[in-house]
């Protein structure tokens, strides 16, 4: 960004030089991001359309892949994901308030929800592993549907895998505005990393909170095991 | 001089609409596209800029948009109600249509004629039957397509697909692969033979005929075990498959589905997807052990198990083809 | 939105909210309701979205229209999406 | 053309090219000019490699034997053919290049939004341009642009996996382009430039990109899954488990169909400037032309399945697409009625640009009349995967979007380079071009009507001498593309210097220097004139 911009009423350091006003340029990055998150709602669309056509065909298969979870930790994953939006929250609301170590301590508490959340989808993932249940590489399946609850798997890690990978994401920006936070560079006037950031991790736990009935609770029977 | 043809031969009953709808639109669009065309070089010319002369501004009128809007969409929707109207026929068989189970695999067409014939890239057909191709694919994505009759139908591996024609002229006519299917894809071509009735049945009755479709389905069903479950005398582990076919079935998470080729053979291929109400999903899967060939067979077999005067589709009946396109998918 | 800040208050109750509706989706599809289960699971986990959308993400205080319209629009496109393929499958056993 | 040497001798003023020199100012610039430069050469370097492609595939068509490339590398032709000119020239070309040159300028900006996300934009595009370039010189990928499965995930052992990476990159790339534009048009407008006021250009650019925005991602998501499928055998779309390859050609044209209008709605914006201009009037029926514009941005996402309508989809489901496709439809008739009554009463110069208009309006109507054709179910099941498709889109994206491209490159010529292109040449290009592409395509109407498949390496003697009229005309069309890279690299050392606005037109970007400074304007302008106001605009005789 060529520093040479026309002088500007309040040029204050963070003011891009192509925006007439901080309050223009935080409006313009809070809808690119949430233009962005239209785009990962419809690439998470995409896995969405091919469940619920399988699901409309092969119901039952996906009644037994559904039983195959350990629909507690799907629920425990699901606290510890709306724990972290909370803090979250609270983190941008004390970035409006410019309290500089309330956003560190709560940007902290959101990475260690995050990285709670990645553990125990490892411990699933894990789990599945053990029991033979990822599609095509190692997989076994003793009744006679093996196929279709191959393809509730294929879904099942399919989805997870790239909800994973966003969080691993997530962890990461929250943690570089968190150093920067820790730096000082956000105060009421300039927060627009913290408010785009939370937007990102909202985002996430919002897909979560749709895999998590989709994928752990299809039918009665998951209690009933 | 040389070979130009402009026109694909017409020998089916579909060919003779879709050239109807194909020529009215190319009269509709030709005079839509010369009517723009002459008004774009008028224009050109009568406004050239050329000094002393003021181009005049026009807003634009909306009367004049409204006449360009709803117009054309009037037009167009008359255009998709005929072409809906063809498709439909193209989509929905005669009941008593004689039928050909075809096998399309990588680089090449089988058939297999209900009387027992099996060709290979060659379908002889008699003129004026109806005929219903029962078509599934080994390997990939092929497309049966003859110009000649203006029909085209995706094979699809795992799934039947239908088509049909009625032949209207004798002759030899091109039969295409129309969805790209690999480095062979220009190489999965061959011929429909169109015969009158008389050489149809000398064709026939000269093959060498190793029993019907339905006898070969009859003895891959006992090789394979399928009679200790479905008996026909009591009630086995398996459904009774006496008159099953075409007729609704209630399945055990409460659906009812109508048992054409597709729900028979899923349920060979993969017997847990559909499971009759009040058995078991003990059935296991033939994946892998039926080849497309023995599962054809094995649907004709199921088809032929229908008392005949319900006018099952099995036996081919040579009564001149009256019946009504009815769905009976 | 960048100047309207919620209380802390408000977020922990939108927060206890949330924690309830999870517990009730996880509740509630234990009790068999045949297609009426996916009807309800899906009614709990939109109005826990919409909850974390407008006070989380902060929807509700957004000053221009715009960005509603975009998200309302984004949430539609989806709609497309999953209706649309769903009339194939729908249909096909139909014909 | 080395990037230092350009110096536009009447610009001792300084502008966005002379401002700063050396390779780092230009790869790591986020001037919104200079980034359009960089994807005019990428473009143009991945459209020279998609033709070859094409010439290949015209020259072994020559015959009805296959004897001048194998069966497989004949495949790989196609395909690739279809793959780089798809996604590494025609979605990108007009918002990437003009779009991205004009678009701050024309609403009174000094740059996008986001100008480091457009820089990004443009590395994905070279990135993913490379994992295309890798695809194409280890191997290539022949499983058609479409990546049909089961064949592409089971059955071809060639570069599948890169090649769905690379327009997975590059799909990233347009996605960035959409968000920018998106919200530069709502954000960044100058003082007065209201919604009514915008140039045509500037709407159909925004329609495009919601496009780019909303259908982008699933293929993304698609090719995502192919690549799984082959690297972790995940069963989404293998019938012997069940899947149903129907469902791979759902969510492909679900961003595949609203991609075709990726590519044609920047071109309409082109036209409508490039008519208003050199028919010295304002547009006619401005609000209904923007309208048009989204309404077929927005039923561009309903139409999909037109595409698979012999693929095996329920008959009901067809009719509710095919019904849907003819109300798509309406809106490109509109455009067309528009763009000729704006004729009407004019003062029509026949300048290059305007000789790429008329071209484009008359090819763009055969390819959208030629779309009621497939729309129709009837005629569909007999045409689909024949010639008479292939023919139907190349007259929309050849005929229609690469003529409005070459105009837009001649029109804003003055305005990117400072210099003018040699007229007479440019004519004879638009001419030799019209003619190339017509011997080309229309005979392909004929050889699809009369059953010849498309994608087939031999074929039928009986479709031979169509198929030689078809390879002339290709040759002619290359000769016809070689003249204005040509000239107009000849132009920018030799051409006449452009004033600030050598056509007389109407529009902000025509009241800035050429080229512009790298702020655009000295200080930001403010708007009190309609948009067209070629009535308030002095007729000035533009020197041959």
């Amino acid at each position: 960004m060529s520093d040479r911009a026309p002088a500007i009423a309040t040029h204050s350091p963070e003011l891009e030089h192509h925006f007439s006003s901080l309050e223009q340029q935080l409006e313009a990055s809070v809808m690119g991001m949430w233009v962005f998150l239209i785009t990962e709602i419809m690439f998470f669309g995409g896995m969405f359309c091919g469940y619920m056509v399988y699901r409309y065909q092969y119901y039952s298969a996906w009644v037994a892949g559904s039983q195959k979870m350990d629909f507690r930790w799907g629920t425990l994953n699901t606290i510890v994901l709306l724990c972290s939006s909370l803090t979250m929250a609270l983190a941008v609301r004390s970035a409006q308030l410019g309290r500089r170590k309330a956003i560190v301590i709560f940007l902290l508490i959101t990475i260690l929800f995050g990285l709670g959340f990645l553990g125990i989808k490892g411990i699933e993932y894990h789990g599945h592993w053990a029991e033979h249940q990822f599609p095509g590489l190692n997989w076994a399946w003793p009744e006679a549907n093996s196929h279709l609850v191959a393809l509730f798997f294929s879904f099942y890690w399919a989805m997870t895998g790239f909800h994973a990978l966003h969080m691993v994401i997530g962890v990461g920006l929250v943690s570089w505005i968190a150093y920067q936070a820790w730096k000082g560079r956000y105060h009421s006037a300039y927060y627009t990393p913290v408010e785009v950031v939370g937007l990102y991790w909202h985002f996430v736990d919002i897909i979560w909170i749709y895999l998590y009935p989709l994928l752990y609770l299809i039918s009665h029977k998951h209690i009933s095991g | 001089m040389f070979d130009l043809p402009l026109w694909p031969p017409r020998a089916s009953t579909t060919a003779g609409s879709v050239d109807a709808l194909f020529i009215f639109l190319l009269t509709l669009c030709g005079f839509m596209a010369l009517a723009i065309f002459t008004m774009i070089i008028v224009f050109a010319i009568r406004y050239r800029r050329r000094p002393g002369h003021q181009a005049e501004q026009i807003e634009g009128s909306n009367a004049l948009e409204f006449t360009w809007t709803f117009i054309p969409l009037g037009i167009f929707l008359c255009i998709f109600v005929w072409g809906a109207y063809i498709y439909f026929q193209e989509r929905t068989p005669p009941r008593g249509a004689a039928e050909v189970y075809t096998v399309a695999k990588q680089w090449m067409w089988k058939f297999q004629h209900v009387e027992g014939h099996r060709e290979i890239n060659e379908l002889h057909v008699p003129v004026g039957r109806d005929v219903r191709m029962i078509m599934t694919s080994q390997d990939v994505i092929h497309s049966f397509y003859v110009p000649a009759f203006r029909i085209k139908q995706d094979v699809l591996p795992g799934r039947y697909t239908v088509a049909w024609f009625h032949a209207t002229k004798a002759g030899t006519y091109h039969l295409f692969c129309a969805e790209y299917c690999g480095t062979m894809h220009s190489g999965m071509i061959g011929d429909v033979v169109v015969m009158e009735p008389a050489q149809y049945e000398a064709w026939l009755s000269g093959g060498a005929a190793l029993g019907s479709l339905a006898n070969t389905g009859q003895g891959i069903f006992q090789s394979l075990g399928c009679s200790t479950c479905h008996r026909f005398d009591t009630q086995g582990r398996g459904p009774n498959l006496v008159g099953v076919f075409g007729r609704p079935v209630l399945l055990e998470d409460g659906r009812t589905v109508i048992a054409d080729e597709n729900y028979i053979r899923e349920s060979i291929l993969i017997p847990a997807a559909k499971v009759v109400s009040g058995f078991k999903p003990i059935m296991p899967t033939f994946q892998g052990i039926v080849s497309e060939e023995q599962l054809n067979a094995l649907v004709a077999y199921v088809k032929s198990l229908n008392p005949p005067p319900a006018g099952a589709a099995g036996t081919p009946n040579l009564k001149p083809p009256t019946s009504q396109p009815e769905t009976n998918r | 939105m960048s100047r309207h800040i919620a209380s802390a208050k408000l977020y922990v109750g939108v927060w206890l909210a949330l924690i309830c509706l999870t517990a009730a989706t996880a509740a509630v599809s234990g009790v068999e309701l045949g297609p009426f289960n996916v009807v309800v699971a899906l009614v709990i986990a939109t109005s826990k979205m919409l909850l974390v959308a407008l006070f989380f993400m902060g929807v509700k205080y957004l000053s221009q229209r715009m960005t509603v319209v975009v998200i309302v629009a984004g949430l539609f496109w989806l709609f497309i999406l999953l209706a649309l393929s769903m009339t194939d499958y729908v249909s096909r056993a139909w014909a | 053309m080395s990037m230092a040497t350009l110096t536009a001798p009447s610009a001792e003023r300084e502008n966005y090219l002379n401002q700063e020199y050396g390779i780092r100012s230009w790869l790591l610039t986020t001037d919104h000019k200079r980034i359009a430069l960089l994807y005019l050469l990428s473009i143009t370097f991945f459209f020279f490699i998609g033709g070859f492609f094409a010439l290949l595939i015209r020259l072994e068509l020559l015959t009805p034997a296959g004897d001048l490339l194998q069966a497989d590398t004949y495949n790989k032709m196609f395909t690739m053919h279809g793959q780089v000119m798809v996604f590494f020239f025609l979605i990108p070309a007009v918002p990437a290049v003009l779009g991205n040159f004009l678009i701050p300028i024309m609403i009174g900006a000094k740059d996008l939004a986001f100008p480091r996300i457009n820089l990004l934009s443009w590395y994905l595009f070279i990135i993913g341009g490379l994992f295309m370039l890798y695809t194409i010189l280890t191997g290539g990928v022949d499983t058609g642009w479409t990546f049909y499965t089961p064949l592409s995930t089971q059955f071809l052992d060639t570069h599948v996996v890169a090649a769905a990476l690379a327009i997975f990159i590059a799909g990233f790339s347009s996605i960035l382009t959409g968000l920018n534009f998106i919200v530069t048009v709502h954000r960044m407008r100058a003082p007065g430039m209201t919604w009514s006021r915008l140039p045509l250009f500037v709407w159909s650019n925004y329609a495009t990109s919601i496009i780019q925005v909303l259908g982008t991602p699933v293929l993304a998501i698609t090719l995502m899954l192919v690549a799984l499928e082959r690297i972790f055998k995940l069963g989404i779309f293998n019938p012997q488990m069940g899947g149903d390859p129907l469902l791979f050609q759902h969510l492909f044209w679900f961003y595949s169909h609203p991609a075709v209008y990726i590519m044609i709605l920047p071109g309409m914006g082109v036209v409508s400037e490039v008519v208003t201009c050199f028919s010295r009037k304002r547009i006619f029926g401005y609000k209904f032309m923007a309208l048009a514009v989204i309404a077929i941005a927005v039923l561009g996402f309903l139409v999909w399945a037109h595409h698979m309508f012999a693929a095996g989809i329920s008959l009901y489901a067809a009719m509710i697409f095919s019904l849907l496709s003819y109300f798509v439809a309406v809106p490109s008739a509109i455009k067309v009625f528009n763009w000729t009554t704006t004729m009407y009463k004019g003062s029509i110069s026949y300048m290059t640009p305007m000789l790429y208009a008329f071209g484009f309006i008359g090819l763009f109507t055969m390819g959208g009349l030629t779309g009621l054709f497939v729309a129709a179910l009837g005629i569909d099941v007999h045409v689909t995967d024949t010639y008479f498709v292939v023919a139907h889109f190349h007259y929309i994206m050849v005929g229609g979007m690469v003529m409005a491209y070459l105009g837009g490159i001649h029109f804003w010529w003055p305005k990117i380079s400072g210099r003018m292109y040699p007229e007479a040449w440019g004519k004879l290009a638009a001419l030799i071009i019209f003619i190339g592409f017509n011997l080309t395509f229309f005979p392909q109407f004929v050889l699809g009507y009369l059953g010849m498949p498309r994608r087939y390496w031999q074929y039928s003697p009986e479709f031979q001498v169509l198929n030689v009229l078809s390879t002339a005309g290709a040759t002619i069309l290359a000769v016809g593309y070689l003249l204005p890279m040509v000239y107009l690299l000849w132009s920018m050392r030799y051409g006449k210097v452009a004033n600030e606005n050598p056509w007389n037109a109407a529009g902000l970007e025509w009241m800035t220097a050429s080229p512009p400074p790298t702020f655009n304007f000295d200080q930001t302008p403010t708007v009190t004139w309609e948009a067209y106001n070629y009535d308030e605009l002095k007729e000035v005789p533009v020197e041959r």
